[in-house]
């Protein structure tokens, strides 16, 4: 955390001067290690183990927090007969389709109770029904019935109660098999497992930070999942310290989910319109999309104000909102499959904005030869990066190259007004201060002028599948004529939602209708802008300095910029309290109930009347949540108020159901819908492993996907050719893939080269010293780099064999001030099989001494997606032999390049004065 | 006068404003402590510590022209009031000229030696004793002006420029016993700053050798001149038996030098040593020993006397002090350069007791106020700046620790 | 009174937002993209366009597994105790050794890293600064502010301050020809802003201000971290019985200077004036008067 | 305190310090020194780089940034920034920032420069026809299932971009049926 998010660190640093201690693992010895109080080496893709070692060693010891666990969490429900766990089937779950690999989630329900009726979605309101008939899926999947809630039972002993299959599904993860997956020493681990057990519990909570160290493994998904657990059982979740981080690495990355560039979402988390799903129709679609209990039942007033914010008039009921404008999938469009299908030529034009995927992008050089077989292709950077010379890309004749590529230059943030949302979902406005230099536009202005072309170029069709692009609202003011830049005051509107009526601005999500009504570009952004107008994002006023949780004053900075959903810091706080609504304890309060006082009417609150109270289904008691956060509970619902079996949308959840976004309102610790590879997390070794899976049978995830075609194929398993594990990791220097950091000179000053840290033992191994050329080789390719030789990195003992780890920045490519080998040519385009995500963090690779000497085949661009592995032990095919493009404006030896200013402007500034004076 | 001197022996023997504690008493002031027992740190990775100076050829040269120049001045006075009136007027002669030509050549190279050489007049914008350079300017100065008389002189006396002109009025005017005797006071001082200049920095070498380097230098210009008059003598055809008049004086200057030489030498510590006897620069210190220094001693006692043979020995006699002088001045610098960028030498002449040990510090720090986790750093009293509010409404971004409990008000600046 | 640095290294994360912090706000070139191999220090020292250096030091503990072992001998590893006490044993890096007696080899799964130590090197502006006496034109000053002050419109270039630091710091510029160094922002405190690189700092551990507090705050931050079992904390540079004096930038480390590539005690160079002068006298007088019999001696 | 601090006591010291030693000659320049941010506009700003959302405050005068530093008042940087949020100005105000539009011709071996204009009109051809020529309506297995998607246009990137900049990407590629676009938060 400190390597990549420093100033985020100063607040652990912080809390270490108050005490806290600072637990460290990571199967490198890092920056954020040298300031913990505990630092764990472990081997990297084994955090299921880890983290499933401490759960196990708080169940044997009953360290959970009791209350919480039985009244905030699903430990109490009941599973049918028929589900198994990987300890009785091998590693596998229960409804594996071997075949197709999947999994079919039947056997993972609850038990239900039975329903007196059987209450369908009430498709009035929406628009006609194009097909009745509902296709055969699971209870719980046919989301579009309401069932009945889940058979209970409260004394946790019933061996078909979740928490006792969760007793049962890791006490396979003893300290001994922690030592032998993990390579951490037992007393180690136990040290750090008593150190969490302490510090969670009624006054004390501890909190998890994590990066994409979890998530870019075949089983990431999964080692999340771990953590959140861990969490429940310890009571962390929703309480002032507590949580999991997620550490995001760009600025506004988590705004490009919220309102994403993603091919699976619409904006707000709404899935895409689907052909496999049978989403004739808007009814359909909601059907399939729709809970029944919980807040997500208010889902069909969002997907209507999105359409009625694209379409406007043209989005009537009739016309179910133009739903059929909007495009559908069948199947996975994810980031590999698009690479794929662009090398088979399937794909001929492409839009690259700020992603640099020439160094980023997973097994670089196959993505860049599959650009080369694109018709056109657009990039926009701020320089001129490495993903914009894909058609000279090591040393490919150009001349057999034939897209046509523009390289726009972009603005960059000084250049131009807009919001980034931040890892805590908190979006901040930033100002435009100068104009951007030439030619240089930012994307609003690309997208605006671009749609008012294509608009242009529809104007006059007559085709049916036109009509989207024709009724699109794509008007917006212009703010500054010389630049011809849109006003974003009319997108930040239709993205916050107003009423379509009088343009005037809603609360909240909470008055968003389903009748068309409202318009809202994205449901849980809506409130950035307030009703009288003013951009909350621009808020500018933070908290006092030395106030804290328990001070009246403290706000949670809710004044400074607008956290969403609904300016909210913490989610799910209401279980910062107990099940009556007092806090947990004097120091850790955050959100607790306030009784009505003696006078009968209810004390007003900062709280807008749009937020939550406006659920029609949540009953009103006589009191309200207050506390240092905006209360994640509807206002007013008291405590006590009991479940309603048959109730729908809020009123199906208790007072005491903290978890309102979750259909049953508690925190899953068994999660019978939702993922793919499995209820509960199991360890699988990562596709390329030296070691086969000590734990299970079943060496990997069974329903990964992975694409074993030619210059994507995997290393052959326990290949003695490739035996170090190898994990790509962040400077703190360096940004991602370097294009906003090689062209700066302090930072390419920073770190000059490509590096790989090894430990002197391996060192030694190999016969290499501090410093020296060295090479790295797998399957896939070939990466020179420097070998910088330190006791941080540690050989560790995997059940009995001594495995060396080897630690990869990935921030170099050809171009930029400092330039290198891309190491992310030395990953296989894989994917996780619930978010497609890559593995990086794990792969194996081989290390010999010198720099890099033969040229690499180009790959064959024939698709073979049966591509048989090659056993090939030696080392496989190798890179070509790059020539380090060095920038031919600067040298490498030492003459320093400006940064920025030349001599005589900095003489004019405060330090120089000019020569001749 | 006296505030003068005193200010320059400023606590040379102790440290400073603390009462002189016995070495002893501080012993085992750095206990070895278990953290890096194993590990004994003798550097950051090798890397010099100090900053070695730029100075290359144009420093050498003027070391050893400034070196001759003063040693010449110096001679010169000495034969001009004790000397022979007439057999030894050759060498004053020999000596202005020569000390002339130094303090000429000498400012050049130095010149030559500023990165901004437009701005050498700065260099008299102050006088400060303390820094050799700033005084040594103001020496070579004064030493020009005076040269510059007193060889005007000599050139009216030689009859280059008649009596009666006006120049020779003024110059048999503007100089006389007190002009001479001062550039002989003055050259000498000149002789002796530049390795004061040396002493005075924190190069391991010379701070080593400390005032060992002054007489080495000063005998070292009273050899190298008396060489440069001799040899401009035997050059000059000067009449034989005046020829040696100058030889117990260089063979005292170069007793002189090899005593300095060996009190430099005993004094250095090993690490620094090294940089004497096992470097690149042994054979230039080897050089000026035996070339500036015992080939000539021994030479002179079986160089012949009389005659052309004489003359010419006693040429080669000059002419090898002369090249050892430069040997003597280059090896000096050049190694001095080389320990500057050795940390082990500049950590072996820093040692010593600095400062308590971490435990007695935290024992003379803790007065009794065990606060291991206080509430953090954001509490008032222990803010730092960025934990402070800085938000201030005047516009005036980040500001200084408003927060200071003592004075209200930063203390602005107070202009000078 | 002067305001200066206290960089606290037990806080420093070793980010480098100092390096870069200063070289944004004085403009200065970057010099040199070359990997050195010493840990992440790819600066290497402090130089004319280097006002901020962040020095790394891998502690490697091969012997000891208890790198933050108090001075006294350790013969049972303090377990934490089993009544769940939450402070327990040292509060800094710690693991447990396996076989107690700290001669373990290199144990496989233990790192063999005891600390990884980092800290921002910066100017000293001591209050006998070397430099300060060494300057022949004067275009070193004292500034209002307490610190040490290059002053451009002077300097000539003679470089003669650049081997009187004790310390390393000044430098000259190639191509500019003067001599450069820390100014601790002196336009930046004549408007009463604090210095670039303490503001940057993310953690804290470089902190400006009024060197009063700054010592007081450093003894109480000394005496707080021994009470934690750090016990190889103190400062350097405050408190000094050294030539130089106190340090306006001092520092609280835990190894010894040398590992950081500082002087155990610093010398004041200018201290060495009068003893040269006074050897060269009398070696003067000495040769003048030997010079002088013998000429009279050789008259007749 | 400007003559130099002497920490020596007594009548000697202090006579030293006037004769021996000069006071301190400050110069003008050094005291009309003053930082470039003086009077300069300023603006609130949030760091490009990581997720931890710090904010700067971009220093400008006569229109070009001169300083870029962390802004006091955030709670969450509190006016710290990391070395990359340091160098944000090197960033902005760099010589190798593209300014101009660079296009490569098919089988072309160079770039060269092109005006905005007659790129903005090229791409809007280029999406035209690609789209038009590869739009598929009605889902092959189930043929009244509209699904009006195309195949044939990919986009990528928006992690660095604003939120409102990927409304805009997200409101008309989709309204355009483009299926394939993804971004750095899926790798």
């Amino acid at each position: 955390m400190a390597e990549c998010h420093p100033v985020a660190y100063r607040f652990v640093m912080e809390a270490k001067e108050r005490g806290a201690k600072i637990i460290h693992v990571d199967p490198r010895f890092t920056r954020t290690s040298a300031t913990a109080n505990i630092y764990a080496p472990t081997r990297t893709g084994t955090d299921i183990v880890f983290l499933g070692g401490i759960i196990n060693y708080i169940l044997q010891n009953e360290l959970y927090f009791k209350e919480y666990v039985l009244s905030y969490t699903n430990a109490s429900f009941l599973v049918n007969e028929d589900f198994k766990g990987p300890d009785q089937l091998g590693g596998l779950f229960s409804g594996y389709d071997a075949k197709d690999q999947k999994y079919d989630r039947n056997t993972w329900q609850y038990d239900v109770q039975e329903l007196q009726q059987n209450t369908r979605f009430a498709q009035g309101s929406i628009g006609r029904n194009r097909s009745d008939e509902a296709e055969g899926h699971s209870q719980q999947e046919q989301s579009g019935t309401r069932v009945g809630p889940p058979l209970r039972d409260e004394s946790l002993q019933d061996p078909q109660s979740v928490f006792q299959i969760l007793k049962k599904h890791f006490s396979r993860y003893t300290p001994e098999m922690v030592e032998d997956v993990c390579g951490t020493p037992k007393e180690l681990f136990m040290e750090i497992a008593r150190t969490v057990a302490e510090n969670s519990g009624r006054d004390k909570t501890t909190a998890f930070c994590y990066a994409v160290g979890f998530t870019q493994h075949s089983t990431g998904v999964q080692m999340i999942r771990t953590a959140a657990i861990l969490q429940l059982l310890l009571g962390n979740i929703g309480r002032p310290g507590g949580g999991i981080l997620a550490l995001r690495g760009h600025a506004t990355i988590q705004g490009s989910t919220d309102v994403p560039t993603l091919y699976n979402l619409l904006p707000g988390y709404l899935q895409i319109p689907s052909e496999n799903t049978d989403d004739y129709d808007l009814v359909k679609y909601i059907e399939h999309n729709w809970t029944a209990t919980g807040w997500w039942h208010n889902m069909p007033k969002y997907i209507v104000s999105l359409l009625k914010a694209w379409y406007g008039p043209h989005a009537r009921p009739e016309n179910d909102y133009c739903f059929h404008y909007l495009p559908k999938i069948n199947g996975d469009f994810s980031y590999n499959q698009m690479f794929y299908k662009m090398m088979e030529g399937r794909i001929k034009g492409m839009f690259i904005m700020g992603e640099n995927i020439g160094v980023g992008g997973i097994n670089a050089r196959f993505q860049m030869e599959a650009l080369q077989k694109l018709d056109w292709c657009v990039v926009r950077d701020l320089y001129e990066v490495e993903a914009g010379e894909f058609w000279k890309y090591e040393g490919r004749d150009p001349k057999t190259i034939g897209t046509e590529t523009f390289l726009m230059p972009a603005a960059i943030v000084a250049e131009k007004d807009g919001s980034f949302t931040n890892t805590q979902r908190m979006l901040q406005w930033h100002d435009k201060a100068v104009d951007p230099p030439g030619d240089a536009r930012s994307e609003t202005w690309f997208m605006y002028h671009l749609g008012r072309r294509l608009q242009e170029l529809y104007r006059d069709s007559t085709l049916d599948r036109d009509k989207p692009i024709q009724h699109l609202q794509w008007e917006l003011p212009i703010k500054e004529e010389h630049l011809q830049e849109p006003d974003l005051a009319a997108v930040t509107l239709e993205i916050s939602g107003y009423r379509v009526a009088d343009r005037k601005p809603v609360a909240g999500f909470a008055e968003l209708k389903e009748d068309g009504s409202t318009a809202c570009g994205c449901w849980i952004y809506s409130g950035m802008i307030a009703p009288d107008g003013s951009n909350r994002a621009a808020n500018r006023q933070a908290d006092p300095i030395g106030v804290g949780y328990g001070d009246p004053e403290f706000t949670n900075h809710s004044q400074w910029g607008y956290a969403w959903p609904a300016n909210r810091r913490i989610l799910y706080n209401r279980a910062s309290a107990d099940p009556e609504g007092k806090p947990w304890s004097e120091r850790k309060k955050l959100v607790w109930w306030q009784p009505e006082d003696q006078d009968g009417h209810p004390s007003g609150g900062e709280q807008a009347a749009g937020e939550q109270a406006g659920d029609n289904t949540t009953p009103d008691h006589n009191g309200k949540w207050v506390g240092n956060d905006v209360p994640d509970f509807p206002l007013n619902k008291s405590p006590f108020t009991p479940d309603d079996p048959q109730g729908m949308g809020m009123a199906a959840h208790s007072g005491s159901a903290p978890f309102i976004m979750m259909a049953d309102g508690v925190g899953q610790l068994y999660v019978p819908n939702g993922l793919a590879d499995g209820p509960l997390p199991s360890h699988y070794e990562p596709l390329e492993s030296p070691t086969h899976n000590p734990v299970y049978r079943q060496q990997n995830n069974p329903v990964e996907i992975t694409n074993n075609r030619k210059g994507n194929s995997l290393n052959p398993p326990f290949d003695p050719a490739f035996p170090y594990v190898v994990t790509t990791y962040r400077l703190t220097e360096h940004h991602t893939s370097g294009a906003m950091s090689r062209w700066v000179p302090w930072l390419s000053e920073l770190q000059p080269e490509q590096f790989a840290e090894i430990s002197p033992e391996l060192a030694a191994e190999v016969g290499l010293e501090n410093g020296d050329w060295a090479t790295m080789t797998n399957v896939r390719g070939e990466v020179e780099l420097r070998v910088l030789v330190t006791t941080r990195m540690t050989p560790l003992l995997i059940a009995g064999q001594k495995v060396h780890q080897i630690g990869l920045p990935y921030h170099f490519g050809f171009k930029g001030i400092v330039t290198g080998d891309t190491p992310n040519n030395l990953i296989a385009m894989t994917e996780e099989p619930n978010v497609r995500i890559h593995e990086a963090k794990s792969f194996t690779a081989g290390l010999r001494k010198g720099r890099r000497t033969i040229a690499p085949p180009p790959t064959d661009p024939t698709s073979s997606d049966n591509m048989v592995q090659n056993r090939g032990g030696e080392a496989g095919q190798l890179n070509h032999e790059v020539k380090l493009g060095v920038v031919d404006v600067t040298k490498h030896e030492n003459t320093p390049v400006d940064g920025g200013m030349t001599y005589t402007a900095r003489e004019a500034s405060g330090q120089g004065q000019a020569r001749s004076d | 006068m006296l505030g003068l001197i005193s200010s320059l022996f400023a606590a040379q023997n102790g440290p400073v404003g603390s009462p002189a504690v016995p070495q002893e008493a501080r012993k085992g002031r750095r206990k070895k402590r278990n953290l890096s027992a194993q590990t004994e740190f003798t550097s950051y990775y090798g890397r010099p510590v100090v900053k070695k100076p730029h100075w290359v050829w144009p420093i050498w040269l003027y070391f050893w022209a400034g070196g001759i120049s003063s040693g010449a001045s110096a001679i010169a006075t000495l034969a001009h009031f004790y000397g022979d009136k007439d057999r030894d007027k050759s060498i004053v002669q020999a000596g202005r000229y020569i000390s002339m030509a130094g303090v000429i050549i000498s400012p050049v190279l130095l010149i030559i030696d500023l990165q901004r050489p437009e701005r050498f007049v700065n260099m008299l914008r102050v006088l400060k004793l303390r820094s050799p350079l700033s005084t040594g300017t103001w020496i070579l100065t004064s030493l020009g002006i005076l040269t510059g008389l007193n060889t005007a002189r000599q050139v009216v006396e030689d009859g280059l420029v008649p009596e009666n002109t006006l120049p020779g009025k003024l110059a048999l005017l503007s100089s006389n016993d007190v002009t001479q005797f001062l550039q002989g006071l003055d050259g000498m001082a000149l002789g002796t700053y530049t390795g004061v200049l040396l002493s005075a920095t924190a190069v391991p070498l010379w701070a080593n050798a400390d005032e060992a380097i002054a007489p080495l230098f000063l005998s070292s210009a009273f050899s190298t001149g008396a060489a440069a008059i001799s040899l401009a003598q035997a050059v000059s055809g000067v009449k034989a038996d005046d020829l040696h008049r100058l030889d117990p004086v260089e063979q005292y200057a170069i007793l002189a030098e090899l005593a300095s030489l060996g009190y430099a030498y005993f004094k250095l510590t090993p690490e620094v040593r090294k940089h004497v006897i096992a470097s690149p620069f042994t054979k230039s210190f080897l050089a000026a020993v035996w070339l500036g220094m015992l080939g000539p001693l021994i030479l002179k006692f079986i160089s012949p006397k009389k005659g052309l043979p004489g003359r010419l020995f006693a040429i080669i006699r000059s002419l090898m002090v002369l090249i050892g002088g430069f040997f003597l001045r280059y090896a000096v610098i050049e190694a001095g350069k080389a320990t500057a960028d050795d940390p082990d030498a500049y950590h072996s002449i820093t040692r010593g007791p600095a400062r308590g040990t971490p435990e007695e510090q935290a024992r003379k720090y803790s007065n009794g106020r065990e606060r291991p986790f206080g509430k953090g750093r954001s509490t008032p009293e222990q803010q730092p700046n960025s934990f402070q509010s800085n938000n201030h409404a005047d516009g005036n971004e980040g500001t200084l620790p408003q927060g200071n409990p003592q004075d209200s008000q930063y203390p602005g600046s107070q202009t000078r | 009174m002067a305001n200066g640095f206290f960089t606290d290294t037990t806080l420093c994360i070793g980010c480098k937002a100092c390096e870069v912090a200063c070289k944004q706000w004085n403009q200065l070139p970057a010099d040199g993209y070359a990997l050195t191999g010493m840990s992440y220090d790819n600066t290497g020292s402090l130089g004319a366009t280097t006002w901020r250096h962040v020095a790394f030091i891998e502690v490697p503990e091969s012997k000891k597994r208890l790198p933050m072992a108090s001075t006294a001998p350790v013969t049972q590893p303090p377990v934490p105790s089993a009544n769940g006490d939450n402070n327990t044993g040292p509060g800094a890096l710690k693991f447990l050794n396996i076989d107690g007696d700290g001669g373990a080899s290199l144990q496989i799964g233990f790192p063999d890293i005891g600390q990884w130590l980092m800290m921002s090197d910066v100017c000293k502006h001591c209050t006998n600064a070397g430099c300060l006496q060494a300057c022949p034109t004067g275009a070193i000053i004292r500034n209002e502010f307490g610190a040490v002050y290059v002053q451009p419109d002077i300097c000539n270039g003679c470089g003669y301050c650049v081997p009187s630091c004790p310390f390393g710091v000044v430098a000259l510029q190639h191509d500019d020809g003067r001599a450069y160094k820390c100014t601790l922002c002196y336009d930046r405190q004549k408007d009463g802003l604090e210095p670039a690189c303490a503001k940057a700092c993310p953690t804290d551990s470089i902190i400006f201000g009024n060197l009063d507090d700054l010592k007081m705050r450093a003894r109480q931050r000394v005496a707080d971290l021994h009470s934690r079992g750090e016990t190889d904390a103190y400062l350097y540079g405050v408190d000094e019985n050294t030539e130089v004096g106190d340090l306006n930038a001092f520092f609280l480390l835990k190894a010894e200077p040398e590992a950081y590539g500082l002087p155990q005690a610093p010398t004041l160079p200018q201290n060495r004036v009068g003893r040269g002068y006074l050897a060269g006298l009398a070696m003067a007088a000495v040769l003048s008067v030997f010079s002088a019999i013998s000429l009279r001696r050789s008259q007749h | 305190m400007s003559i130099e601090h002497k920490s020596r006591p007594g009548l000697l010291g202090k006579l030293a310090q006037h004769i021996g030693l000069v006071p301190n000659p400050v110069s003008r320049r050094s005291e009309k020194l003053q930082p470039r941010i003086r009077g300069a506009e300023k603006f609130h700003s949030v760091c490009p780089y990581c997720a931890v959302g710090c904010s700067q405050l971009i220093y400008v005068k006569d229109k070009k940034i001169i300083n870029i530093e962390g802004n006091p008042e955030s709670p969450i940087n509190r006016g710290t920034l990391c070395p990359k949020g340091s160098a944000t100005y090197a960033l902005s105000v760099n010589p190798y920032r593209l300014s101009k539009v660079k296009y490569r011709a098919p089988y072309s071996e160079t770039w060269e420069e092109k005006p905005l204009e007659w790129a903005m009109d090229r791409i809007a051809q280029l999406v035209k026809k690609t789209r038009d020529e590869n739009f598929t309506e009605m889902s092959q297995e189930k043929p009244d299932l509209p699904v009006s998607r195309t195949e044939a246009i990919g986009h990528l990137g928006g992690a660095t971009l604003d939120n409102e900049e990927n409304y805009l990407i997200l409101k008309l590629f989709r309204s355009l049926g483009i299926v394939y676009i993804e971004n750095q938060a899926r790798i």
